[in-house]
C-alpha cells in the first residue's frame, strides 16, 4: 500500500514538471513567423525549387539560349511543356503548364544549353487553373526588360497569345481550351510588386487553428529559425 | 503488470546489442535449403549473387508444395517480407521474399501460375500477414487463393469493374529466362525446363 | 406569500444578469484560452481579428450564431433540440447563492450549499440526451462516459465542500466567506489543504476537461456527445461548458479562497481574480497533460479520492467537535 | 427497419429510405460475422488519431475491442503501375510521395535497387550526403510521429514542439534536395546537389540543439505519469507475432530483436559507423516508444560522425546515366532499412524504356497487419494508443 502511495506522490512529481516545462514556454518568445507580417528571409530559399523559367541568355538577356530541341518536354514525367519552333532555332512559344508539374527537375537537367533554372519563389498563388500555364518566353522579357531587371521574380501568368497559337489546343494543357486566357490585366510593374510583397490575402496555406497534426506538413510553410538562420529575419518589401 | 516495468527509465534501456550477426549470405547454408526445396520437387533450383540480386537462393516450387516450404522457413526462424506477383509470357510468377530474422540472408521461393486457371494455396494459416499480400495479388492480377479468410478488394474499391490493372498486353509480355528471374539455375523438372526454354545443368 | 414582489423582481434581475455574465465570461474565456494555448505552444493565437485578436471570441460566436442546425436524418427531434437547452439553463440557477459581494447575493438563501450541490447534478443530464438523441455511436459512448464520470466525481466534491462547511458551521455561502479573514492565511485553504486539492482535481472533472475530458475525447470519439451539433446548439454546449468553469472556480473561491474577501477591500472583484486565477491554472493543466484513460479515472476516483474525502472530513470533524 | 445494432438502442429513429442497410460493402461484410448486442463502429477513414485516411472497423462489446478489421485503399495511387509506365529517371520523383514522412529512404531503395541492376558505383562523399540526409529524415519522421502519438494520447502541445524541431531539420535538407516534405535528391549514380559549409553548418548547430530538447521532451512527456500509465501493458507484441506478420522495424526491435539492416545487411557507408541498434527490454507501447526516442538520438550519432568524417570528392560517378537511362534486363531485391522498418523495392526490367515491374514493400504494410490481433479485447482508448505506437504512415501502406 504505502509503495502505491509513493508511486502516486512521483506521478505527482511528474506532472509539476511537466507543467514547470510549459510554464516556461508559456513566458518564453513566440517561435513561429508571423507570415502576414515577417517573412521567411531569403537565404534560406536560395535553394528552394520553385516553378522554373528560362536562363538570361549569354549575349543578350532578352534572349534564350533554348534551341527547341524537345529534350525537356519528352523528358517531363508530367508532360506540362509546350514548346514551338519558329523558322531560326528561337522557340515561339514556350508554355509552362505548373498544375501538371511535381518539380522533378528533368527538364533542367536534360537541357543541353542550359536554358532552364528553378526560380525560388514560396509565396506565389493564383486562383484559376488558366493562371497556372505560364509563358515563359514573356515572363523572360518583363524580368529582364524592367528598370532594375529582377531575376528572381516569378514567371508571369501566361498572357493571350496572338492567333500564332497553333489552333488544336496544345497536349500539355488539356484544362485550358486555345481560347484567349483572361487577358493580363495589372500591368508588370504591379504584378512583380504584388508578388514581392506579402502577396495575396488568400496565404497559401491558411493554418487552420489547433492544426491537428496533418502528417503531411504544409509544403512552403514559411517557419524559419531565428536563432539558427543566419541573415536576420527582415520586414516585407523591402 | 506494470510493477515491472516501475524500474523501467529511458536512461537504463541499454542498447542490448546482440551482436548482429553479418553473416554473408555465402556462410550460410545454402545447401540446406536446396535440399529442402528439392524434396518439396522443386521444378528449378538458383543461386544468386546476394549483393546484386539481393536473395541468396530461390526456386521454382508447385503450388502444392507452397505450404509445406513455409512451415520450414517459418521453423526456422524466416520472416515473410512480401509477395511479389508479376505476368510473364509463361503464366504468373508469384514471388514470395523471406528474410532471415537474426542475420542478413534472404531467399525467396516462387509460384509458377497459368493464366486459365489462376489460383493457388493460401499460406496464411501460418503467416497471417500474407493474407493482406494475397488480398493484394487479388486485386491487382486476379489470382485468386483459396482458404484466404477474407479474399475481398484490399486497395481497389470494391465496385471496381476494370480488368486487374498490373496486367501486361500480349505484346508487352517477357519470357521468364529473359527476366533474369534464375540467376545460376539447375533445372529439375523437364517439362518445366521446356516450358521456360532452358537447358538443364547449372548453366551460368 | 412564499415570493414577495420584491424578491421576484431581484430574481429575474439577477438571473438577465447572469446570462449577460455567462457570456461576456464565454468571450473572455475563448481569447484566453486560444492565447495561452498559443504562446504555451509558442505561437502567437489568435491575431487577425480586432485588435491582438480580442474580437475573434465575437466573431466566433456570430459565426455560430449565423450557421444553419443541421439535424442528422434519424436523431430524435425532441431529445437533439432539448439538450442544449438543459445543458445551458441549470448552470443559470447555480449562480444564484452566491455572494458576489457583502450585499450582492442574487439570492440569499442560508443553504446555499445544498441548492448547489442539487443542480450540478442536473448538467449532466443534457451531455446524456445530446449522446443518445443525435443517434451516432460516437456521442452514445461519448454520453455513457459523461455520465459514469459526473456521477463518480460529485461525491469527493460533496466530502470537500462538507469539510468546510463542518468548519465554519453554516451553509450559508456569505457567513462562510465572513468568517474567513481578509489575508491569504486567513482562508480556508491554510485549514483545508486536502480538501482544496480534491476539490480541484473534481471541478476539473466535473466540468469535463484537461485530463478528463473523456466525454468529448477528440482523439477516440472525434467529438463525444456534441458530435452532431453546429451552429447554436454548439455555442450553448461551449457556452455552458464555459459557465460551468466559471461557476466551480467561483465556489471554489468562495469556500477555499475567502471569495469577496481581499487584503485591501472587499469586493467583487476579489472573487473574479480569483475565479479567473483558477480558470487558468485549468487552462494550463488542459495543454500539458494527456489524456487519462477512463478505468483509471474511476479508479483514482474510488479509489484514491473518495477514501482521502472521508478521512478528511473525519478529522475535520474530531478537530472541531474536540478541540474547539 | 433495419436491425442495426445502433437502431436497437434508439428505436424511435426513422430512416429516411427504410429498406437500405446501412454502411457500404465493407461494413456490411464486417456486420455479418458480429455477435450479439455488439456496436459495430467506424474508425476512419475521416478520425482525427487515424494518420492519413485510414479506416478501422472495429466491433465493441460496451468499450472493449472485439474484433478489428483496416480497410485500406482510401489514398490507394497505384505507384506499381506509374513504375510500369514511367522511366525510371522520371520515376525517382515518385519515390518521394510513396513515404512523405522518409522519402530519401524510399529514394534509396529505387536508386539503390537500379544501380544494384546495373552495376554502378557512387562515389564516397555522395554515399555521406545519402547517409546525413537519409538519417536527418529519419529524425523528422520519428519527431513527427511522436508529436502525433501524444496527441492521440490527449496531449495537444507536444506536437507543436516537435514542429519546431522538423523546420529546422526541412531547412537544412532543403539545401541539398530543393523540397522540404517530397524529397528527391538521389540520383542514379550519386546526389544532385553537392553540400556547401552553411549545409554543414547548420547540422553542427543542430545536433547539440535537439540533443537539449530530447531531455526536455523527458521530462514533459516520457516521465509523465499519465502517459506511462496510458502506455505500459498496452499492446504487447513478441517476436512470434512480428514473424508471422512480418513486421519489422521499431516494431520488431522494441520485441527484443535488435535487427536493423543498417547493421545486420549493410548498404552504402554504414559499416564505417559504429551506433547501438537499441532494442526495448519491454515489448509494449512504451517499449516502442522508448526505441524510437533512442533511436533519434542513434541518428543523431551518425549524422555527427558522417559530418564530422564527410571527404571531398565528386557527388556524382563520372560516367552518370542521363535521364534517358535504361535498366538492363535482370532482377534484385534491394531493402533499406527505413523509419518504420524495412522498405524493399523488387525491381524487374526485361532491358526496355520502362521497368517491367517495380514491387515496393511497405513496411508499414505488414505493421498494420498485425493491429487486429495485437487490440483485440483492449479497451478503445487503447486501441487508438496501439494504433499511434505503430507509427502508421497510411500513403505508404496504401502505395
Amino acid at each position: 500500500m504505502l509503495k502505491a502511495i509513493w508511486d502516486n506522490l512521483k506521478g505527482l512529481y511528474s506532472l509539476l514538471v511537466g507543467m514547470s516545462i510549459t510554464g516556461r514556454y508559456l513566458l518564453s518568445p513566440v517561435e513561429t513567423i508571423h507570415y502576414p507580417r515577417k517573412v521567411v528571409d531569403d537565404a534560406i530559399l536560395t535553394s528552394f525549387r520553385g516553378p522554373i523559367r528560362l536562363t538570361l541568355g549569354k549575349k543578350n538577356p532578352q534572349e534564350t539560349r533554348c534551341v527547341s530541341c524537345q529534350m525537356c518536354v519528352k523528358a517531363c514525367p508530367g508532360g506540362c511543356l509546350t514548346v514551338t519552333k519558329g523558322d531560326t532555332k528561337a522557340p515561339i512559344t514556350w508554355l509552362y503548364d505548373f498544375s501538371y508539374c511535381c518539380l522533378c527537375g528533368a527538364c533542367v537537367e536534360t537541357c543541353p544549353a542550359g536554358a532552364l533554372e528553378f526560380s525560388h519563389k514560396v509565396y506565389w498563388v493564383t486562383l484559376t487553373r488558366e493562371e497556372l500555364i505560364m509563358d515563359l518566353l514573356k515572363d523572360l522579357k518583363t524580368r529582364t526588360a524592367g528598370p532594375n531587371p529582377n531575376p528572381s521574380s516569378n514567371p508571369s501568368p501566361a498572357s493571350p497569345q496572338p492567333s500564332s497559337v497553333p489552333k488544336d489546343a496544345p497536349k500539355a494543357s488539356p484544362a485550358a481550351p486555345a481560347n484567349p486566357v483572361a487577358s493580363q490585366t495589372a500591368d508588370q510593374k504591379a504584378d512583380q510588386k504584388a508578388d514581392q510583397k506579402a502577396g495575396p490575402v488568400a496565404s497559401p496555406n491558411g493554418h487552420p487553428e489547433g492544426a491537428k497534426a496533418a502528417p503531411k506538413d504544409p509544403g512552403a510553410s514559411p517557419n524559419g529559425h531565428p536563432e539558427g538562420a543566419p541573415a536576420a529575419l527582415k520586414e516585407p518589401g523591402v | 503488470m506494470s510493477d515491472q516495468n516501475k524500474n523501467l527509465d529511458a536512461k537504463n534501456l541499454d542498447a542490448k546489442n546482440l551482436d548482429a550477426k553479418t553473416i554473408d549470405a555465402k556462410t550460410i547454408d545454402i545447401d540446406k535449403w536446396l535440399k529442402a526445396w528439392k524434396a518439396h520437387g522443386a521444378y528449378t533450383l538458383s543461386k544468386h549473387d546476394p549483393h546484386k540480386d539481393g536473395i541468396a537462393v530461390s526456386a521454382f516450387l508447385p503450388l502444392t508444395a507452397l505450404l509445406g516450404a513455409a512451415k520450414e522457413l517459418y521453423q526456422n526462424k524466416f520472416l515473410l517480407l512480401d509477395l511479389s506477383a508479376l505476368e510473364a509470357q509463361e503464366g504468373y510468377v508469384v514471388t514470395y521474399h523471406f528474410d532471415h530474422l537474426e542475420s542478413s540472408f534472404r531467399l525467396a521461393f516462387r509460384a509458377l501460375v497459368s493464366r486459365k486457371k489462376p489460383s493457388l494455396p493460401s499460406i496464411h494459416p501460418i503467416f497471417p500477414g500474407a493474407e493482406w499480400h494475397e488480398r493484394e495479388a487479388y486485386d491487382f492480377f486476379g489470382l485468386t487463393f483459396d482458404q484466404n479468410p477474407n479474399l475481398i478488394p484490399l486497395l481497389l474499391p470494391d465496385d471496381f469493374a476494370g480488368p486487374p490493372p498490373l496486367r501486361k498486353t500480349t505484346a508487352a509480355l517477357a519470357p521468364i529466362a529473359k527476366l533474369g528471374l534464375l540467376g545460376q539455375v539447375e533445372i529439375l523438372d523437364a517439362d518445366f525446363g521446356a516450358l521456360i526454354g532452358q537447358t538443364g545443368g547449372l548453366s551460368s | 406569500m412564499f415570493l414577495s414582489l420584491a424578491v421576484f423582481v431581484q430574481i429575474i434581475v439577477a438571473v438577465l444578469l447572469i446570462i449577460g455574465l455567462m457570456v461576456a465570461n464565454a468571450v473572455a474565456m475563448v481569447y484566453m484560452e486560444r492565447k495561452v494555448a498559443g504562446f504555451i505552444q509558442r505561437r502567437p493565437g489568435p491575431y487577425e481579428v480586432g485588435p491582438r485578436g480580442t474580437l475573434q471570441a465575437v466573431c466566433d460566436s456570430m459565426k455560430l450564431l449565423a450557421k444553419q442546425i443541421y439535424r442528422p436524418g434519424n436523431a430524435d427531434l425532441i431529445l437533439y433540440y432539448l439538450a442544449p437547452i438543459l445543458a445551458f439553463f441549470p448552470v443559470l440557477l447555480l449562480f444564484l447563492p452566491i455572494p458576489f459581494g457583502p450585499y450582492l447575493t442574487p439570492l440569499p438563501v442560508n443553504d446555499g450549499v445544498v441548492l448547489i450541490l442539487a443542480f450540478a447534478g442536473l448538467g449532466v443530464l443534457s451531455n446524456l440526451l445530446a449522446g443518445w438523441g443525435s443517434s451516432n455511436k460516437y456521442s452514445l459512448l461519448g454520453a455513457a462516459r459523461a455520465v459514469a464520470q459526473t456521477v463518480a466525481y460529485e461525491i469527493p466534491m460533496i466530502l470537500a465542500l462538507l469539510a468546510v462547511v463542518l468548519l465554519s458551521g453554516s451553509m450559508d455561502l456569505k457567513s462562510i466567506t465572513e468568517q474567513q479573514g481578509q489575508w491569504p492565511w486567513e482562508w480556508n485553504v491554510v485549514l483545508q489543504p486536502l480538501a482544496f486539492f480534491i476539490y480541484l482535481i473534481s471541478l476539473v472533472a466535473e466540468t469535463n476537461r484537461a485530463p478528463f475530458d473523456l466525454p468529448e475525447a477528440e482523439s477516440e470519439l472525434t467529438a463525444g456527445f456534441h458530435t452532431e451539433y453546429s451552429g447554436m446548439g454548439f455555442a450553448l454546449f461551449f457556452l455552458s461548458e464555459y459557465a460551468n468553469m466559471l461557476l466551480v472556480s467561483f465556489v471554489a473561491a468562495v469556500f477555499f479562497l475567502g471569495g469577496y474577501r481581499g487584503p485591501i477591500a472587499d469586493g467583487f472583484w476579489w472573487l473574479f481574480i480569483k475565479a479567473y486565477l483558477l480558470m487558468f491554472f485549468m487552462v494550463w493543466i488542459r495543454w500539458t497533460f494527456p489524456r487519462v484513460r477512463f478505468d483509471q479515472l474511476l479508479n483514482l476516483n474510488w479509489r484514491w479520492l473518495l477514501p482521502l474525502g472521508l478521512l478528511n472530513l473525519w478529522l475535520t470533524a474530531i478537530v472541531t467537535k474536540l478541540l474547539v | 427497419m433495419t436491425s442495426g445494432p445502433l437502431n436497437m438502442v434508439n428505436p424511435f429513429a426513422v430512416l429516411e429510405s427504410p429498406g437500405t442497410l446501412a454502411g457500404d460493402f465493407y461494413a456490411r461484410s464486417f456486420e455479418k460475422k458480429a455477435g450479439p448486442n455488439r456496436v459495430i463502429l467506424n474508425l476512419g477513414p475521416q478520425h482525427p488519431s487515424t494518420h492519413g485516411v485510414l479506416r478501422v472497423l472495429v466491433e465493441l462489446d460496451g468499450e472493449y475491442v472485439v474484433r478489428a478489421e483496416p480497410v485500406l485503399g482510401y489514398l490507394h495511387r497505384m505507384h506499381e503501375k506509374m513504375g510500369e509506365v514511367k522511366t525510371p529517371w522520371q520515376y525517382i520523383p515518385n519515390m518521394g510521395r510513396v513515404d512523405y514522412l522518409h522519402p530519401l529512404a524510399w529514394n534509396w531503395a529505387f536508386v539503390g535497387a537500379a544501380e544494384k541492376l546495373a552495376g554502378l558505383t557512387v562515389p564516397e562523399r555522395a554515399e555521406y550526403l545519402r547517409v546525413i540526409g537519409c538519417e536527418l529524415n529519419r529524425i523528422g519522421s520519428h519527431l513527427l510521429w511522436w508529436g502525433a502519438f501524444v496527441m492521440d494520447l490527449g496531449g495537444f502541445t507536444p506536437i507543436l514542439y516537435a514542429f519546431e524541431e522538423r523546420e529546422k531539420i526541412n531547412d537544412i535538407l532543403q539545401i541539398i534536395t530543393g523540397s522540404r516534405l517530397t524529397m528527391a535528391n538521389f540520383r542514379f549514380g550519386g546526389v544532385i546537389t553537392d553540400a556547401d559549409d552553411r549545409f554543414i553548418g547548420l547540422i553542427q548547430e543542430f545536433i547539440p540543439y535537439l540533443r537539449k530538447r530530447l531531455v526536455m521532451y523527458k521530462g514533459l512527456v516520457t516521465d509523465n505519469v499519465i502517459l506511462r500509465r496510458r502506455l505500459e501493458g498496452i499492446g504487447p507484441m513478441d517476436v512470434d507475432l512480428c514473424q508471422r506478420y512480418g513486421a519489422t522495424g521499431p516494431i520488431l526491435r522494441a520485441a527484443g530483436l535488435p535487427r536493423d539492416l543498417r547493421k545486420d545487411c549493410p548498404y552504402g557507408v554504414y559499416p564505417k559507423f559504429n551506433f547501438p541498434i537499441p532494442s526495448g527490454p519491454v515489448n509494449d507501447s512504451f517499449g516502442r516508444y522508448l526505441v524510437r526516442l533512442k533511436e533519434i538520438e542513434t541518428s543523431l550519432d551518425i549524422v555527427e560522425q558522417a559530418v564530422n568524417s564527410l571527404p571531398n570528392g565528386p557527388i556524382m560517378m563520372d560516367k552518370a546515366p542521363k535521364v534517358s537511362f535504361k535498366l538492363p534486363a535482370g532482377e534484385t531485391y534491394f531493402a533499406v532499412e527505413g523509419a518504420r522498418g524495412q522498405i524493399g523495392v523488387h525491381l524487374v526490367s526485361d532491358g526496355g524504356k520502362n521497368p517491367y515491374r517495380v514491387k515496393l514493400r511497405a513496411p508499414g504494410f505488414s505493421n498494420l497487419s498485425l493491429f487486429a490481433e495485437a487490440a483485440k479485447g483492449s479497451l478503445l482508448a487503447d486501441a487508438i494508443a496501439i494504433l499511434g505506437s505503430l507509427d502508421l504512415v497510411i500513403p505508404e501502406i496504401d502505395r
